[in-house]
């Protein structure tokens, strides 16, 4: 297969077959707590987007260029978070700059991100998985992607059982754990694709 | 709608027989706004077409005495409504003697246009398809509206009724003579009659009594409930939409029922005024039948004179199954918007307890507002106002379209009305 | 005399819901007998079984949480054949009682029951039991033989999504291994024409669904006419794309989830790791559901664009 | 949180009344992923435990050190620390268990039990407290992510701690395992943890309301 085939295919498999909700449970405390509102899921989801993409490159390269050469491998954690917390301080004041309406629409959502385990998840399984730089960026964008999403269809249903009469014991966090089984299940039929 | 539900049948063929009662009980407040305010004594003795209410307030309306005979009671009576209405009663003593001063104004399309909405008004006519509202009031165009339709309502896309389609059949002329006189009063060129195309005889009829006279055309409708709503009608024959909580005068349009043309006439040519309606009567009763009813006629005698009841009735109904009212019991009297008197057997009455929403979509289908109908009922169970408000639970007719579709039995169209209520009420309440 | 007030309408349509259910299993009859024509009373086992735990789920849990008991809408039962149905008539017994717990208390009751469920309950039982006893479900040896009561034992087979060959003819009749339901194409048909008469179901969901996928289909390459019967894509959009509940409420919305299924069957088909993708395909359509039904609102009357412009104008 | 709490019930505190995984519902992400096994339930269990004790008893002493507005990256820093530890540490003794929790060691760092108990308890407390506090969380945590994995497993794989339970006869339901039974069985544990408190405060409710009466 060409190279386009296979990029496309890696796209797709970030996003569907293996999703960082679904299959790799990365990220399930803001997919479970920011998603009662599509609005807000969306914005959260879009947040998280912009960071993964950025932090994929970042602690990428700082991995290449400073952990290796220097034989700190083991340090990655550690240099990843902080990479990771300054990126969304630095994010957060570049759009609080740039667009207000934009920092309005995401700001409470960028300070969450720093513990939202896609990222450092992500930024960890690009080097575990070994990609490359390119690819890094890819998984970051498109399993964020995915992560969006996720959280918007979260959202969507969990608006829908607004209405309906759920029992007491299945209302907040038990009831979305439920439907985020049910919809794994759904997801489980895009296995497959693009592997 | 599925066509056993029209329930037109029984009456479709019936020629109108007049009936008139030993009594009418004249309720004062016929018409939207103020009740009139009677004129007339315990005692006195009134002739056919004598005022004995006076209006009151801008949008008032003379009421006239439906009957010649002696006034018996000037009393509180239970009518439709929870709270008792001010009722003129009055025997019949048959004679059926006009009182003096009744005149014609001559040929609709000679008379002066002026004089046509005064006597609209004199004549006491009010919208007589359901609305009741001031006939003379809709055909004063506000300061800066322009008119150039007018739209006569023969649709009749209600269910069980024939009235109407009676009315067309038998009295064509009068209501082209009526769709005249307002045309010229308001000097508007177009003068559209629309009838749904599931009567065609009514619709030859009307075409052969339209030919020939000026700016009266024939529109001809799919059947389809609610067809015959204002907003509906207008759709239809002009294209236009009548924005949300706005009046037909908008785009310049006034919609009348086929009825209050016909009564138009008779205001304009005889100088007469409304003091007898046309009504379907059926369901439970032994003859179903059009009648010519005098207003105030008690609906016990008018069932009386229908055969009585054939089966034990569990409800009455005036006017339509989709949008009637229940009667609290048989000593009501008719009205000048009463199009329809329906008895329906108690197992039809019971009201059928809600199931839980299926989701199936069919309210959406079936809303001809365009609304979410299963959305908006949420909102109103909870007595969330503003919710429903913000889903245009106000835009809604009240047709009864999803309630009738709904196959959870959910009361749709009820808490509708019950949240518009409240809406209004709130809205008064604030200022 | 006591005479009833309410407020209007005087009168409903009768179609209600226990009539509606009872209309889709008089749809699904056809399909239920040719079914259990071809593979036998192993077949009609699995429908009973499946039907009952399903109606005796919801009994219980009705009675257990202190609800009305609503077994009489049907809906349980439905539920219940549809399950049966999806399963191959190999399965043993437990298999439909597990699918009919999975449905009817799992994805139905715990959202609130009859209305409330947001995904097929059926579709998800399906899925379930297919990602857990894959062998048992689509395995080599899971699908038997069309035996038409010839009395051999069982043999079974790939379906014709995995290999096994078969006539056009065959495919369309159901002479072909595969799930209870989904074999007999001209049953299925027979259920769609009586659904669209009875004005249960409306053409927009199935149709779309199924020329969506036929052109997809086309596009990649595939003979369009045995894709459309290979596997359970009929049965699937004929009886559980067009679930009420978890499909969307609006004609519009209706046209956009039903593509969307379309096109995910034949990307599941011929992308995906599975041979078949229709269970899948719907209930991501049904998770999508909300989304469309959130954002894809009936046009509003008396709200029209060109009566602006004609205002500005008058003004 | 009052000072003059006794240890025992700083301890059970984390087991029960604020049980990070039933009550909290805090690291959600591991408890869906390392539940898969009752093995790895406990590996990950002690894993965050360790992390827990070190981390509280650390930011315990530095309490009064660290300066209020860089006190989150220095409870970060501290965290990292100890996870790096345990990272090292499981990879040179229980290697498989490692590879098995894969990417899932690291994250402890963003495990957000740990900062808020580092937040929440350690900076206020003293060091005995905050160890105390820390093990009885970590118990907490680790009792319930194993019970979510025994369901799991047994259903999923029919054994416990890898000994098989049903014979050979039992078809074991594959799903509970993959990634859709961590979701559908946490929730079910936790709707049931939800349902028991609800009875308990009924209960408690009902004989205040006697005695009141």
């Amino acid at each position: 297969m060409n190279e386009i085939g296979k990029i496309l295919l890696f796209m797709v498999s970030c996003v569907l077959t293996n999703n960082y909700i679904f299959s790799r449970f990365l990220g399930c405390c803001p997919f479970l707590g920011v998603s009662n509102k599509v609005e807000t899921a969306a914005g959260m989801g879009i947040a998280v987007t912009f960071v993964m993409a950025i932090a994929s490159l970042f602690t990428k390269l700082l991995y290449d260029l400073v952990l290796v050469p220097l034989q700190l491998e083991y340090l990655n954690t550690i240099s990843f978070i902080i990479v990771i917390a300054s990126l969304v301080q630095l994010v957060e004041m570049f759009i609080k700059k740039t667009s207000p309406s934009l920092y309005r629409a995401l700001g409470i959502y960028l300070p969450l991100i720093t513990t939202n385990c896609a990222v450092l998840g992500v930024t960890i399984l690009n080097i575990n998985s070994g990609y490359n730089l390119f690819y890094s960026i890819l998984n970051g964008t498109f399993g964020a992607l995915g992560f969006l999403l996720a959280i918007v269809l979260m959202a969507g249903v969990r608006e829908r059982l607004e209405t309906s009469k759920v029992p007491q014991c299945l209302k907040g966090f038990s009831g979305s754990l439920i439907i985020a089984g049910l919809m794994a299940v759904a997801f489980m039929g895009f296995s497959g694709l693009g592997n | 709608m599925h066509h056993q539900h029209e329930g037109k049948l029984p009456t479709r063929n019936i020629p109108i027989r007049d009936f008139v009662s030993d009594t009418v009980c004249i309720p004062m407040g016929m018409h939207l706004g103020a009740p009139s305010k009677p004129c007339v004594n315990k005692g006195d003795l009134v002739k056919l077409g004598q005022v004995i209410g006076e209006p009151v307030g801008g949008l008032g309306l003379p009421v006239h005495a439906s009957v010649s005979g002696e006034v018996v009671a000037v009393e509180e009576r239970q009518l439709l409504g929870a709270a008792p209405g001010m009722c003129v009663v009055i025997r019949n003593d048959f004679a059926d003697e006009w009182v003096e001063g009744i005149q014609g104004y001559g040929n609709v399309e000679t008379v002066d246009p002026a004089v046509v909405i005064p006597a609209i008004k004199a004549a006491g006519i009010c919208g007589m398809g359901g609305a009741s509202f001031p006939t003379h009031v809709k055909l004063s165009i506000p300061e800066g509206k322009t008119c150039d339709t007018i739209i006569l309502n023969g649709a009749e896309c209600e269910t069980f009724l024939t009235a109407d389609f009676r009315l067309m059949l038998e009295c064509p002329g009068k209501i082209v003579d009526g769709l005249r006189a307002v045309m010229r009063a308001l000097n508007v060129k177009r003068g559209v009659i629309a009838i749904e195309d599931n009567k065609p005889e009514a619709i030859e009829t009307m075409r052969k009594a339209a030919s020939g006279r000026e700016g009266v055309e024939i529109a001809i409708m799919r059947t389809k409930y609610p067809q015959g709503g204002e907003k509906q009608l207008i759709k239809a024959v002009t294209g236009r939409e009548v924005p949300s909580g706005k009046l037909p005068i908008e785009v310049h349009t006034i919609v009348m029922n086929v009825g209050t043309a016909a009564a138009v006439a008779d205001a304009v040519i005889d100088g007469r005024p409304l003091i007898d309606r046309i009504t379907t009567v059926t369901g439970c009763v032994q003859r179903p039948a059009n009648l010519r009813l005098r207003i105030g006629t008690i609906i016990g005698d008018v069932i009386g004179e229908c055969g009585g009841f054939s089966e034990e009735p569990g409800k009455i109904v005036f006017g339509g199954g989709m949008t009637g009212l229940c009667v609290p019991d048989t000593d009501v009297p008719m009205t000048k918007a009463n199009n329809g008197i329906v008895v329906y057997n108690v197992k039809d009455a019971r009201s059928v307890d809600e199931s839980p929403c299926i989701r199936c979509g069919r309210c959406v289908e079936a809303c001809p507002i365009g609304l979410d109908p299963y959305r908006i009922k949420h909102y109103c169970d909870k007595g969330d106002l503003e919710a429903a408000k913000q889903h245009h639970v106000l835009d809604c007719i009240l047709c009864g379209c999803c309630s009738y579709n709904c196959p959870a039995r959910r009361w749709l169209t009820a808490s509708f009305k019950n949240t518009k209520d409240a809406i209004a009420l709130e809205a008064r309440r604030k200022k | 005399m006591k005479l009833y007030l309410s407020t209007a309408p005087h009168i409903r349509s009768e179609a209600d819901t226990h009539v509606l259910m009872r209309d889709v299993l008089i749809a699904l009859l056809p399909t239920t007998v040719a079914g259990i024509y071809y593979f036998g009373l192993s077949a009609a086992m699995v429908i009973a079984v499946s039907i009952v735990s399903c109606v005796l789920f919801e009994y219980l849990w009705q009675r257990m949480t202190k609800q009305p008991v609503r077994i009489y809408d049907l809906s349980a039962a439905v539920t219940g054949l549809i399950l049966g149905l999806n399963l191959p008539s190999t399965a043993p017994w437990w298999m439909p009682v597990v699918g009919a717990l999975l449905a009817i208390v799992i994805t139905k009751q715990l959202f609130g029951g009859i209305g409330d469920n947001f995904l097929n309950p059926a579709l998800l039982a399906r899925a379930v039991l297919l990602a857990s006893w894959p062998a048992r479900m689509t395995g080599a040896t899971a699908y038997a033989l069309p035996t038409c009561w010839s009395g051999a034992d069982a043999v079974t087979s790939a379906t014709p999504l995995a290999g096994y060959e078969a006539s056009t003819l065959d495919l369309f009749l159901g002479n072909i291994p595969g799930s209870i339901g989904e074999v007999c194409k001209a049953a299925i048909l027979l259920g769609l024409i009586y659904l669209l008469v009875r004005k249960v179901i409306t053409w927009r969901i199935p149709i779309t669904f199924l020329a969506v996928f036929a052109l997809l289909s086309a596009l990649v390459g595939q003979n369009v006419l045995d894709e459309l019967l290979m596997g359970g894509v009929l049965f699937g959009a004929v009886f559980m794309a067009t679930d009420y509940t978890t499909s969307p409420m609006n004609p519009r919305g209706q046209f956009i989830y039903a593509a969307l299924c379309g096109i995910l069957v034949c990307v599941i088909r011929n992308f995906g790791a599975y041979p078949e993708g229709v269970t899948y395909a719907i209930l991501i359509g049904n998770i999508v559901t909300p989304l469309i039904d959130k954002y894809d609102k009936p046009r509003l009357y008396g709200r029209l664009k060109e009566q602006k412009k004609e205002g500005t104008v008058n003004a | 949180m009052p000072k003059n709490k006794s240890l025992s019930s700083v301890f059970m505190n984390g087991i029960i009344t604020e049980n990070p995984t039933l009550r909290l519902v805090l690291g959600t992400c591991p408890t869906i992923a390392s539940t898969t096994s009752a093995v790895n339930a406990v590996g990950m269990g002690a894993a965050a435990t360790f992390v827990l004790v070190g981390s509280n008893v650390v930011i315990s002493l530095l309490r009064n050190i660290i300066p209020d507005k860089v006190r989150i990256p220095a409870f970060i820093a501290v965290i990292c620390t100890f996870v790096t530890i345990v990272q090292m540490l499981m990879q040179a003794f229980f290697d498989e268990l490692y590879q098995s929790l894969g990417v899932f060691i690291p994250l402890i760092v963003v495990n957000c039990i740990i900062l808020a108990r580092a937040e929440a308890f350690a900076s206020k407390n003293g060091v005995l407290a905050s160890a105390v506090d820390g093990i009885g969380m970590g118990c907490g945590f680790t009792l319930a992510i194993t019970v979510i994995a025994i369901i799991r497993e047994i259903i999923g794989n029919g054994t416990v701690f890898g000994i098989n339970i049903f014979g050979a006869g039992y078809e074991p339901m594959l799903l509970m395992i993959l990634a859709p039974g961590g979701f559908l069985v946490f929730g079910g544990v936790l709707a049931i943890s939800n349902l028991i408190t609800e009875r308990v405060k009924a209960k408690k409710k009902d004989e205040k309301g006697v005695i009141h009466a």
